[in-house]
Order: C-alpha cells, then structure tokens, then sequence
C-alpha cells in the first residue's frame, strides 16, 4: 500500500526542488482551470493564450523582457541587501526615487536646460548615475540608522516606502508636474529614451542591464573578498566583526548598492516604457521584485530566468484576459497562487510517498519510527 | 542492586548522514547523581533531548519505575517529573525569573505571579538557592541565571533532573555552591543525570558514571575506586595525559601594553576598570576571574570587538581608534568564546570557514578577486595542520564537532602567525582528547615567540598555560602573579577571584604594574 | 463604411467594473455593444499604471478599431502609442492634453464643469440652514479642483450669502475616508453634501445619511445607497459615450485630432431610483424648478461656467 | 456663516470626531496583529484579511438583514482566511514577508470573484449599518462629546477589545506562553509550549481581528461593497502596531495619532492654507520611522524573534 512519510531530512537534490515547484505551478494551474470553467471559459485556451501571450511571438517576447527587467534589477538588489543581512524591503520607494531621478535628468536634456543637446552617449551614464545615486541614498538612509542606532530595517523601509511614495506623489502634483497638468510630469525628450534592442518589439535596452546587473552581482558575490565578506556579514555578524570584518561599514555598501539597483529599475521603467514620472508608476513592482529574488533563492543568476517567467506569466495573463474576457480577478488569483503554492512547495520535500507491503508494516517493531 | 528506577535501552537515533546514538542504554536510580561522559559528538546531548522529549527515537524504550515511558514533548516528559537544564539556558531574557517559572508551570491554568513568586522562595530558601522573583533574567549573571533554571525545575517538583554541561560556565565557587543543591536534592530522593567533561567533577559529584563513545554506550562504572586516567581511557579508548609541561623560556621583548583601559558591557554598565599590564614575546597571561567580572571585555577591548578607552600599545604602537580589522592586519588573533555563535559561521563550509580573516590575503589584485587554488590550499593545510576530522572541505562548519570546530578556529587564527593571540575559553566544552590537543598547540605558538592572552575560567587551565596570572575582580585587576606552579598561589587566585584576598599590597602592585614603563616591565622578570 | 465589418471596440480601465460608478457605466456601454449587431466588444479592468503601454498595444496588436481609454491615467499613454496605429481609433475619455493631437485620437470635455455648478447650485437651493454646502472630491488633480470651484460657483452664485467649501480627498477609491471628508464638511457647517470621486464619495452619502443632511449623488444614480437622504444623482451618461463613439467609428464620422464636447444635458442627466429625476420629499419643486431653469441656461450655452471660472 | 476658523469648536470636534472614526477599524486590526507580532509572525496579510472580513460582513449583513450576523461572518471568514496564512508561516515556515504580499493578492483577486458572483445582494442598498450611539448626556459634552460619546457601538467593542488584548497579553498564561514564543522559542519549546501551536494562535488572532475590521469599515463606515474598500488600511494597522510598541494601549495612541493626521489633513483643506496633503499624509509613516530607528532608545522593544522560523 501506497503510505506518506516524514524524511529524515527533506529531500534536497535540485531535482527535488524542481519537481516539486513543477507541481506546485501544475496545482495551482488546476484550481485556477475550475474557476475558468465556472467564468464560462475554456482553461485550456485560456493557457494556451497565457504562454503564447508572453512567450509565444516575438512581439510577446519583447513586452516579457520588458517586465523582466525592472523586477530582475530590484530581485538583484533584494539579494545584494539580503544576502548581507540586511533584510530590506523598501524597493517600492527605491523605485520611485530612481525614476524621478531618471526623469529630472532626462527632462534635462531639452534647450535652455543643463544636460541641452547632450548624445545620448553621455546622457545615459550621467542619467544612471543620477538615479542610482538616489537611490543608493535613500536605501542607506535606512542601512546607516540600522548600523548606527540598530532599528529593524524590515519595519523601518516599509515605513519608508510610503514617504517615498508621497514624496513622489507630490513631485509630480507639484514642482514636477507638466503644465495642463495630470498628476505626471511632462515627457521626457526623444533623444533620452532607452534603445529598442528586438526588430518589430517593444523590448528596450533595459533587459541588458539587468542581465549585466546581474552578472556583476555574481562576481562581486562569488568571486570578490568584499562579496565574502557581505555573506559572511550576512550569516553571522558576530563572528565577522570578530575576523575583523567591518560590519557596519559592509551593510551600509550593499544598502547602497540595492538601493542603487532598485532605482535602475526605476530609470528602466521610466526611459524605457513611461517616458515620464506618473503617480503610482511602481504598483507593488518593489515587492514582486522581493517575490522574484525568493523564487530564485536569493541566487543571481536565477534571477533572470524568474523574472523571465513571471514577466512571461503577466503579459500571458493580460492576453488571456484579451482572449477570454474572464474577470481580471482570477487573473490575480492565478499569479498569487502559483507564487503561494511554489512557495509552499519545500514542504513537499519533507515527506516521501513509499511503497510498503501490508505485511511489513504490520510486522515493524512499535517505536521504529522517523522523527 | 536495587532495580534501576530510569531505564533507557537500546536507543537509537539516526541524523542525516549521522548516528547520534547507536544502542545507548542508560540505567538511573533513586537518589541517585549519575554521570553520563563521552567525546564530543559522542551522542550525550541526544540521549538526553530524547529523555526530555525534544527528539524522538527511533528504536529503543524507556522505563520509569518499570512502567514503559512514552515521552512525545517535553511537556510529557514534565508530566513525568522528568526536567532538564540546557547547556544554553532556555530562559527568555526579558522576562522575570517568577515569569520564566511560571512558564513552564503547567499545573494552574491561571497565571497566579505571586503565588509563582512565593514558591519560588520558598523552593530557594529551602535548598539555599538565593533568587530574587522579581529580577529580570538579563540583569543576572550566568551562575544566578542556572539558579533559575534549577527553581524552575524544583517548582515543577521534578524528580529526575537533567543537567547537560552545567559548569561548563561556572567558577569554582558556583560550581561548590551547585554541588551541594545536588546532593541535597539526591538526599531528597531525587535522580540527578549530569553531563559533563570534567572528569574530576565526576569523581567528585558521582555515584556512577555511563561512558558513551560514538553513539554506543561501552560502561556504567562506579565512580569509587575509579580514577580520571580510568575514564579517560574509557571514553576515548586509549591513555590521555593531562598535564602539559610548560618549558622554561625567557620572554622576548614587551608585545602589549595596556594602559587605563575601560569599557562598558551590552547594558553600558562599566565593566572593565583603568585595566593595565603589559605582556612579552613568548610568554602566556592568563586572565582569572569569576565569568563576569570584565574577562570578556577585555579580550574584546583588545582587539578592538568593542569600543573602549586607554590604551593598547601593540610593539609600542597605539591601537586607540583602530578597529578589529586593522588590529589584525598589525598581528592580532582572536578566539571568541562562543565558538559557534561568535567564532565562525556555522552555515559556510570548512573552506571559507578556514578563509575567514584572510580573505584579503588568499587574493588577486590586492584584495579585488579571490584566488579558489590559494584558498584551497590554505582550508587543506589547516585542516591537515590541526587534524580537523571533516568529512571535506566543504562540509559545513556547523556540522563539526565542538573540538574539531575549535581546532578549526585556532588553527585558521594561528595560520596568521599572530604576534598577539587573543584567546577566550579554548576548552570549553571540550572532551579531554581535544583539550589536550588545544594546550599542545598553545604551548607551540608561545615557543615560537607569540604573546598569548588566555581568559579561562578553568583555573586548572591557566595553571597549566599560564606564565603570569591576572586575576579580575569588579572589572579591576585586582592581583598579578607570576605562576611559579605553588599550592598557595592557587589559593590567593581564588581568594582575589572572590574579591576578598586582594590584599592592599596587592592591589598597588598591580596598579603600579599597570602604570610600568618598558624598562619596568623587563625588570619584573 | 462596410456594413459587413465588424467594428472591434475595447475598453481599458484603470479601476474595476463594479465600482458602481465610473467603471460600472462604461461597462455598461460595451455590455449593449455586445449585443447590437456589428461590433464585437471587449474590455480589461484594473490596469495599473505602468500596464496602460503595453495593455493598450496588445489590443492595437490584436487589429481592434477602436481603444477607450477610460479615465485621464489614458490621456498621455495613449497619446504617445496613437501614432504607431494609425489604423485604430482612439478615444480616451479625459481633456485634450495637448492643443494638436494625432487624427486618430479623440478627447473628450465630458462638461464635468457646467455640470459641477448645476450641483451647486442645487445644493445651494435644497440647503435649509442656507449656510453652507460641502463637496468631496477624489483624485488631487487639476479637473477635481476645478470641479470643486465650479460647485463653489454654482452654489454661491445661485444662494447669495451661502458658502460652499469641499475637501479634495486625494484618493478616488477610499470610501472611509469619503466619509471623514464630508463628516468634516458636516461637522463645520455644511447641511448638503455633493461629490465627485466615485467609491471614496460613496463614504461622503453615508456621512449625509448619518448626519442626517441633504446628498447629491454622481456618476451613477445613487438613490440606493442612501435613499433618506439622496436628492438626485447626476449621472454620468458613459454607457451612451461608449456606444456613441464605437458608432462613429463603425460609420466613418469618428472626429478625431480633437476633443468631443456633448452639451451637459447630453452626457448627464439627474436621476433618482423609482422617483423619476429627483425626489420630492428632499428636494422641493420650487427649488426644482430654478435648478431646471439653471440646467437649461448651461446647456443651451447661455450661461457660460468656463466663462464664470476663468473671471 | 465664517465657521472655518482652527480654534473654532466645531473645527476641533469634527477634526477630533474624523479621526477616531478613522482610527477605529486599523486599531481593532492592530490588535489582533500584536498578537501576531508578538508570538513572531510578521502577518502582512492583514490588508487582504480586512478585505475578506468587509466582503463576508456585506453579504452576511445584506442576506440576513443582521449587523451582528455580519460581524460574526466577518470573523469567521477572517478566521478560516488566517487558517492558510498561519499554515504558510508557520508549517511550512515560507518567508512571511511574501507570503503576506501575495496573499493580500489573491484576497483581492478571490474577494472581487466572489462579489461578482454573488452581485450586488442588496440591489445597490446600503447594508443595515451601525448607527453612531448617542452615549446620553457625554455625547453633548462640548468639544470632545460627539467625538468620543457617539461613535457606532464597535468603536466601544474595540476599545473594550484594547483592555481585553492587555489583559490577556500581561496576566493570563495564555499572553506570557505567546510572549516567550516570539522572544525566545527555544526558550518556550522547552518549557513545554508548542511553539507552533502559540504561532498558529497568533495569526488567528489577526485573522479574526482584522474580519472584524472589515466588519467595521463595512458597517460602520461604507455600506456597501467595492474592491477598493480597504485601501491601504491594513498597512496603516502594521506600522500602528509599530509606533504602539507591541502594547495594546500605546498601540490605541498610535492609532489615534495617524487618525489625527489624516484628518488634519482633510480639515486644514477648508483653511485653504494651500499645504501639500502629502506632507501631513506622510508625517505618521515619518513619526514612526524615526520611533524605530532606535534613535530615541528602545531598540529591544520588538519581540526578539519577530520573522524568525523556530525548528528543534
Ligand atoms: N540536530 C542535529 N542534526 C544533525 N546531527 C546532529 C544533530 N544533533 C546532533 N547531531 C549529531 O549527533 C551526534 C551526537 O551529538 P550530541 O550533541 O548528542 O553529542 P554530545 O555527546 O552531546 O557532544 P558534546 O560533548 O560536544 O556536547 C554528533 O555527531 C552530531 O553531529
Ligand atoms: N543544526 C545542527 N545540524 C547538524 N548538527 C548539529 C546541529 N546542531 C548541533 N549539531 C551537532 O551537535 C553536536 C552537539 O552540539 P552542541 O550544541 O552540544 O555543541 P558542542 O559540540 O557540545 O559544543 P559546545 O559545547 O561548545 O556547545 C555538535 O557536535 C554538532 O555536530
Ligand atoms: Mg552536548
Ligand atoms: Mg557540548
């Protein structure tokens, strides 16, 4: 008879773990497939619309590499500031203080202005440097008050996000706002917006800096003492600050960096899809990137296939909604419950389904059980 | 005989990849103080968990008066008069010491604080433990803190009481004052299990003794008649030696002085006072004193671990303002007490366990790229060097044994061929193999020329290691003594760790020794 | 045209369907669209802000005719992707952003002013204290704060010595704190609530119904929600906007390059449940009456708000 | 009349009226995520719960014609809601952080399914709601009565509520067992409390907190449904459990506190003083940042294991 039993320890190989996040996604496509069918839809075209929307032309492509990119940079930055123990969660506001950065640089570049008639060569640099510096600051704000008075990040950068937030607000329904004035700030000039990389698609220049984010935070993790360091800062301050690690020095740097690639995503977003700064431009992308960086196991380089897949995953919705005319709401149960169940899906290791003959059973002597 | 009133037989309980206990039998009775001894990793602390019902076995019984024992949690096994004391205390920091009893009382579904206050004292008036209901557990010291846990047991009225390593972080008087609760509550009826290494406890404390090695029990002896060779040869298979001669060698140039050096501790308490002394090449100072009174503070001080005034004058040259980092780049090692919390990172491998500190130096580029082929190197070497038993480099320092992590941490802090070695309780916890092991490799570094700052609170430890002894007492050093290896200076260290035997005479010298110039420090010898 | 085709028509929103006002009544538009002969009729809720590119070009991608863009979110966005599409129409139902936009996009002036100051005006004239009248607004952003002047003009142009004040509450889907706006309003005087902000102003009717004072619905007919107190509702007509302009897409008359003005006796009309277009027991037929005659002066033009405004 | 005066009587009582009835609905979530907090869960969850439990009052209320019933729907679907949340935190130990984020995804989602469905019950009507109650004699006190002494009847609840939370958190076994657990579980486990039991516990308590807070936004404030009804409401309940300590009664000063603001900020508009909203919208998040950055002491003060999973 089939019976379930608790491993010894749960199961660990890659295989494993991949199966059973398979069967997560697998689990939460079949719940989602009832309510389909009780919306009047077909599950089945439904899927097919959610792959073939974000990965199955190139047009559907070029949008997943746009969503892609802005969540990986901020996954990147959730692992640099996780990694290093600095449990961060304030890349919603990071986001938005990059983009508004973005923006006041590139809105620059028009006559009269500082940055006039600048190549797009020397714009982009100073832009990135500009966004990054902003929001490599705010990030710090908070890693320098967790260093220097030991306040919970994780609370202090969700109180910091909705300053962020307002502030932004207020940019762009004050000194911000473009005249005629909507709550957004006027578009930014032609010349400052990123490349279109793919022939007949939106996708913009936007993915390669994520992917070349993403390979530097390898390096610096993997391969650079200052990465150890962060890690070792990371897993044990204690002991780091023991071997002569500068903790405080090290949370601060990868305070500075996350905060630094969140507003890269920011400048993406807004140089490469927006062309302005709009109230309420970030939409929770702060936390999904937070999603996608567990979802990857805080490893960067899984980062890019994960948010590959879920950016695939919300143009598919979208056009699953075109296609369906379901309400978007089961859209969103979708997305939610493929993060929850693959989330929940560890707990699938800790158990094993094992063949075992009656008799067997009957016949194990009492107390010979697994802990 | 009587029949055994505990019985544990034929546990086995399996970890991933381990067999912590392999067919452990444990046979206890009435009134009686028994000692469970084994190596390190030798499955005591298991057989115990699994006692008090915090891990389950995987084969074997347990019976209790002859009645068959299920012990699913710890509260089953409370239910059973069955308590235990951690090697960490499981207090919780915040709270009172009624509140911590009260935690645990199963018994009232109210919460009745000054009826759990009164029994508490009555329980501690009883046994002449002295607590006070009303302290919070982070304002007492460890030796009062274990008090509590005792009352805490003694409230729940058990019966059988499990102590694992209890004087692994007590002094001499605490450990005294911690014996006689125990034998006044064996006289009471009750079954007392301690674990620990310390094979002169045993022969003190004990009626018998269960040896342990790898999992398997292989004896219960009694303790009379037996003797600590007798154990040791029990427990590790083969004869240990317990001393280790210290040669004679004259000192080096001065390494260290301290001058005025004070700090404040967690709660920003003043914990060390004006300390001053001054140390040479070659040559062991071992810091003595009740836990608490500043040795930790110290070291951390020293090494630039935790902000401090005076100074630290390294070959002459000032370390005020340095931090850790740049102290060691000058020739500073430092071995924490807490090996696991504080010594490494127990989720890293032994490789960049054995990097840490190094990290710079097994480089490309100065610092920019990490050279993997040097590091490597260096992690086999270690491991080679100081007999590290991993399964390999890349096995999980969490995972080691609590000797061969501390081989791992001395031995990555010695590779830095240090001209100053900082070091906290080497042995703590450790098995009487890898004591031995440690004091050999402290003994070599002081023969090559290394300046050694040992804090102890075996005082037996610092016998043996130490050239010199500072005794500190209220964050003062209040006594300084050259170790000439006499009976009565083992009593004026003990009496100046009470506070009572620093004699005014004393007390100027060492003061005055703090204050010595160079030339003073080389005619102190 | 071809009478054969099928017109497409999609409707982008930013908010839900069923916010019972706003959403609710456009939807309604493409509801009808899908059952009249000819068109083929879609729509998306709930974008967010940074989807509006990419769900707009999915549809111009999919060969719709024609893409609302409900709500000023719309007005930029679409703005920038028209010209890429020059096959597909766009409408987005907010002002001309700029003064010369793309033949194939059309804005629309949806007379939110006149019809701001015809509710003042009402509520000025049903106000029994004759102290003063409140308005809640939603999103802080310039057409709410003109809506908010335009009452303010209605009212006290209407009701010498009256005053009129509102509150813009910065958000147009927080319904409690809807109600903390106009019980602030209340509490400070005002004895008829008005609003312009959707699910927040459905808080501001139940702080009238709890106060007990006069309320004006909006957008859709609200009688319901608070049928003690609602006077009248001015309903917003977008299910006939919608159908209005996928027709003028199917038959060729689609004016784009500019903005559709409907006259405000067009695109709203007051409305009050089963009691026709106001309710007697609230509002008094004198009062009624002047109202009419100040709706009708709006519409036919002989009063003119934006005139009033920009004095 | 030239009523808009600051230190006009009807300016400070309706200011002082707005915020307590802002303050209402996140203080009773609050509550409930002390408990939470305290035995270690970080529930972020609240914002989907508060939706869940305004979503069951509205149709429990509208079916039934009952305000109780509703309340007592609110709490249960709260409840059942906290069921998978405790099982993602606790059992399966995920990262609270994303499961908190994602579940508030799918309530939205599940809540706007089901009110789609199940339409408008009560054919657009407003459900029965609480009338505010008229506490005789205190409600006419100048200034302070309409504010304090007529309010709807969950108001006192929730007041109550706050006595109740302390109570239990202070002197019953059940507060100090969940207390340990989010200090020290190792600690707990040992005494013999399952640490998993108090945990699960904790976030029940959220969960049927936070329904009743959706009761009260739902039957107290609204009405009627709408997806956007909660907006944001339970993230203010977080960083109110923050600014109050962990405290039951400090955590009602907090909750009053942002009331305070966000009323201010509606009432200084009929001053016409021009002041960005933002300003006065981002002064609590401030206050509360700057109350725990440990600049002013008290960096212990958050339970010590607060997000940290506990495995023997
Ligand atoms: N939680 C665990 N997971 C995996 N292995 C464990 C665990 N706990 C103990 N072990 C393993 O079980 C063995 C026995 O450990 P145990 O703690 O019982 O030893 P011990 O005799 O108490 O050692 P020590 O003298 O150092 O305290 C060790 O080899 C250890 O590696
Ligand atoms: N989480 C764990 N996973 C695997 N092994 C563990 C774990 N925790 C402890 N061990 C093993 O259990 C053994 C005993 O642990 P214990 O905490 O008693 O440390 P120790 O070796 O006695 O050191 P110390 O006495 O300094 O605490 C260790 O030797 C270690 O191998
Ligand atoms: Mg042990
Ligand atoms: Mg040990």
């Amino acid at each position: 008879m089939l019976r379930i039993e608790k491993r010894l320890a749960p199961a660990s190989s890659k295989t494993a773990i991949a199966g059973a996040a398979a069967l997560a996604v697998i689990a939460a496509l079949l719940v989602c497939a009832v309510l389909f069918a009780l919306q009047g839809a077909n599950p089945l075209q439904a899927y097919a619309s959610l792959f073939s929307g974000g990965f199955g032309d190139w047009r559907g492509i070029g949008y997943t590499l746009n969503k892609a990119a802005p969540l990986a940079l901020i996954a990147l930055g959730t692992i640099v500031a996780w990694r290093c123990g600095f449990a961060y969660l304030g890349f919603e506001g990071c986001f938005v203080i990059g983009a508004a950065a973005a923006t006041a640089v590139a809105l620059a570049v028009v006559p009269d202005r500082w940055l006039a008639g600048v190549p797009f060569a020397v714009f982009l640099p100073i832009c990135i440097a500009a966004a990054m510096l902003a929001g490599a600051l705010w990030a710090a704000s908070t890693g320098w008050l967790r260093a220097r008075f030991g306040g919970s990040e994780v609370l202090m950068s969700l109180m910091g996000n909705y300053i962020a937030l307002l502030l932004v607000q207020y940019l762009v329904s004050g000194p911000m706002r473009a005249p005629g004035g909507l709550p957004q700030s006027a578009r930014i000039p032609q010349e400052t917006w990123l490349p279109l990389v793919i022939e007949g698609t939106r996708a913009h220049a936007g993915i390669g800096l994520a992917l070349l984010a993403a390979l530097l935070v390898w390096v610096l993790l993997r391969k650079t003492p200052l990465g150890y360091e962060m890690v070792v800062a990371g897993l044990n301050p204690l002991a780091a600050r023991n071997s002569g690690i500068a903790v405080g020095r090290r949370v601060l740097q990868a305070s500075l960096l996350a905060g630094a690639l969140a507003a890269l995503a920011g400048l993406v977003q807004v140089l490469g899809v927006q062309y302005r700064l709009l109230d309420g431009m970030s939409g929770g992308i702060g936390f999904i990137g937070i999603v996608v960086a567990l979802l990857a196991r805080l490893h960067p380089l899984w980062v890019l296939p994960v948010a590959l897949l879920y950016g695939g995953m919300s143009v598919g919705a979208d056009s699953m909604q075109r296609a369906t005319g379901v309400p978007t709401s089961i859209t969103f149960i979708l997305q939610a419950l493929t993060v929850l169940f693959v989330l929940a899906s560890p707990w699938l290791l800790r158990y094993r389904v094992v063949w075992q003959s009656p008799r067997a059973a009957a016949g194990r002597p009492l107390g010979e059980r697994n802990g | 005989m009587a029949a055994p009133w505990l019985h544990m037989r034929g546990i086995v309980k399996r970890f991933p990849g381990v067999l912590a206990n392999d067919d452990a039998h444990l046979a206890v009775r009435r009134g009686e103080i028994h000692a469970l001894l084994g190596e390190n990793g030798a499955g005591k602390s298991t057989l115990m968990q699994i006692l008090y019902g915090l891990y389950q076995a995987d084969a074997g019984e347990i019976t209790l008066d002859g009645q068959p024992l299920t012990v699913g949690s710890p509260a089953d096994a409370m239910a059973h008069g069955i308590g235990m004391v951690h090697q960490e205390f499981m207090l919780v920091r915040l709270f009172t010491v009624a509140e911590n009893v009260a935690l645990a009382d199963r018994q009232s579904r109210t919460l009745d604080l000054a009826a759990v206050a009164a029994r508490i004292t009555e329980v501690s008036q009883q046994y002449g433990l002295q607590i006070d209901p009303q302290a919070r557990i982070e304002q007492l010291p460890i030796g009062v803190q274990q008090r509590v846990e005792i009352v805490k047991l003694l409230c729940r009225d058990a019966r059988i009481l499990i102590l694992d390593e209890p004087t692994a972080v007590l002094t001499a008087g605490e450990k005294d004052r911690l014996f006689a609760v125990l034998r006044r509550l064996a006289s009471d009826g009750c079954a007392i299990i301690i674990v620990t290494h310390k094979l002169h406890e045993i022969l003190e404390i004990a009626e018998r003794v269960t040896v342990m090695r790898a999992g398997k029990t292989v004896g219960c002896v009694p303790t009379a008649g037996s003797s600590e060779a007798a154990l040791a040869r029990l427990m590790v298979g083969r004869d240990v030696t317990f001393t280790a001669p210290r040669p004679v060698q004259t000192p080096g140039p001065v390494v260290l002085q301290v001058e005025d050096l004070s700090t404040t501790d967690e709660r920003g308490q003043q914990a060390l006072r004006q300390a001053g002394f001054c140390l040479r090449a070659g040559e062991i100072l071992g810091i003595a004193g009740v836990d608490g009174n500043g040795q930790s503070e110290l070291a951390e001080a020293l090494v630039g671990a935790r902000p401090s005034s005076g100074s630290v004058r390294l070959h002459g040259r000032e370390m005020r303002g340095l931090d850790t980092a740049s102290r060691r780049a000058l020739g500073m090692a430092y071995i924490p007490a807490d090996r696991r919390r504080a010594g490494a990172v127990m989720e890293l491998s032994v490789r960049e366990n054995a990097l840490l500190g190094m990290q710079n130096l097994l480089s490309h580029l100065a610092g920019l790229w990490r050279d993997e082929a040097r590091i490597s190197a260096h992690a086999q070497r270690l491991v080679e060097t100081f007999g590290v038993r991993t399964a390999s480099l890349s096995f999980p320092a969490g995972k080691l044994s609590g000797g061969n992590l501390q081989k791992l941490i001395l031995g990555r802090e010695l590779m830095l061929k240090p001209q100053l070695l900082v070091v906290e309780q080497p042995t703590r916890g450790l098995d009487v193999g890898a004591i031995e092991v440690v004091w050999q490799a402290l003994l070599a570094e002081r023969q090559k020329g290394t300046a050694i700052v040992l804090v102890s609170a075996e005082l037996d430890e610092i016998l043996t290691l130490s050239d010199r002894v500072a005794v500190l007492y209220g964050g003062r050093i209040a006594g300084l003594f050259d170790n000439d290896g006499s009976a009565a200076l083992r009593e004026s260290i003990g009496l100046c760790m009470a506070g009572v035997g620093a004699s005014a005479s004393q007390a100027d010298a060492a003061a005055n020794q703090a204050a010595l110039p160079e030339q003073e420090c080389h005619a102190a010898h | 045209a071809n009478p054969n085709k099928t017109t497409k028509v999609a409707l982008l929103l930013s908010g839900s369907i069923a916010d019972g006002g706003w959403g609710q009544l456009a939807h309604e538009g493409i509801v009808a669209l899908q059952s009249t002969p000819g068109f083929q009729a879609v729509f998306t809720e709930n974008i967010g802000q940074a989807e509006i590119p990419q769900a707009t070009r999915g549809y111009a991608d999919d060969g719709y005719d024609l893409i609302i863009g409900h709500g000023y979110e719309y007005g930029s966005a679409l703005l920038e992707i028209a010209p890429e599409y020059p096959d597909t129409k766009f409408f987005v139902s907010s002002f001309l952003p700029e003064p010369s936009v793309p033949s194939n996009i059309q804005y629309a002036d949806l007379a939110y002013y006149d019809a701001s100051y015809c509710a003042g005006a009402l509520a000025a004239l049903i106000s029994e204290k004759r102290a003063a009248v409140g308005f809640v607004g939603g999103g802080d952003n310039p057409t709410q704060q003109r809506m908010l002047r335009a009452f303010v003009a209605g009212a006290e142009r209407t009701v010498p010595g009256i005053k009129a004040a509102g509150i813009i509450t910065g958000e147009y889907g927080n319904a409690a704190r809807g109600r903390q706006a106009a019980a602030t309003l209340i509490g400070n005087g005002a004895d008829v609530i008005w609003h312009a902000a959707n699910e927040t102003g459905i808080g501001a009717l139940q702080a009238a119904a709890a106060a007990n004072v006069k309320a004006l619905g909006c957008y859709a007919d609200q009688t319901a929600i608070a049928p003690a107190v609602v006077g009248t509702s001015l309903r917003i007509e977008l299910g006939e906007m919608v159908k209005t302009i996928a027709k003028s897409v199917a038959d060729g008359s689609f004016g784009g390059g500019g903005e559709w003005h409907p006259a405000v006796d067009v695109i709203w009309s007051p409305v009050a449940g089963a009691a026709g277009d106001h309710n007697p027991k609230i509002i008094s037929a004198d009062a009624w009456q002047q109202f009419r005659a100040i709706w009708a002066d709006v519409a036919s033009g002989k009063l003119k708000v934006a005139g009033i405004l920009d004095a | 009349m030239d009523s808009l005066s600051i230190l006009d009587a009807a300016f400070l009582s309706t200011w002082l009226a707005a915020a307590i009835r802002l303050a209402g609905p996140v203080l009773l979530a609050a509550l409930g995520e002390v408990f939470a907090e305290r035995s270690g869960v970080l529930n972020i969850g609240i914002e989907g719960l508060l939706l869940i439990g305004a979503l069951a009052a509205y149709l429990a209320c509208g079916l039934s014609g009952s305000s109780w019933l509703g309340v007592f729907a609110a709490i249960v679907s709260g409840w059942l809601a906290s069921l998978l949340l405790s099982w993602l935190y606790v059992t399966v130990q995920a990262s609270q952080v994303v499961v908190g984020i994602v579940f508030n995804l799918l309530a939205l989602g599940a809540c706007s399914l089901v009110f789609r469905t199940t339409g408008e019950v009560t054919g657009g009507q407003s459900v029965a709601m609480f009338p505010a109650l008229q506490i005789p004699g205190l409600s006419e006190l100048p200034w302070v009565g309409p504010a304090l002494f007529g309010q709807p009847v969950l108001l006192y609840v929730t007041l109550l509520l706050v006595l109740v939370a302390s109570m239990v958190l202070q002197r019953s076994r059940f507060g100090l067992s969940l207390r340990a657990v989010g200090e020290n579980p190792r600690a707990a486990d040992a005494a013999g409390i399952s640490v998993k039991r108090m945990r699960h516990a904790g976030v029940w308590i959220s969960g049927g907190a936070a329904g009743m807070a959706g009761a009260y936004l739902m039957l107290c404030e609204v009405g009627v449904y709408r997806d956007s009804i909660v907006s944001g409401q339970g993230f203010i309940a977080l960083a109110i459990v923050i600014l109050g300590r962990w405290t039951p009664w400090k955590v009602m000063l907090a909750a009053l506190v942002f009331g305070l603001a966000d009323a201010l900020q509606l009432s200084l508009q009929l001053l016409g003083w021009g002041l960005p909203p933002q300003l006065l919208l981002a002064l609590p998040y401030a206050l509360t940042l700057l109350a725990i950055s440990g600049m002013f002491g008290g960096k212990s003060v958050q339970p010590a294991a607060l997000l940290m999973p506990h495995q023997r």
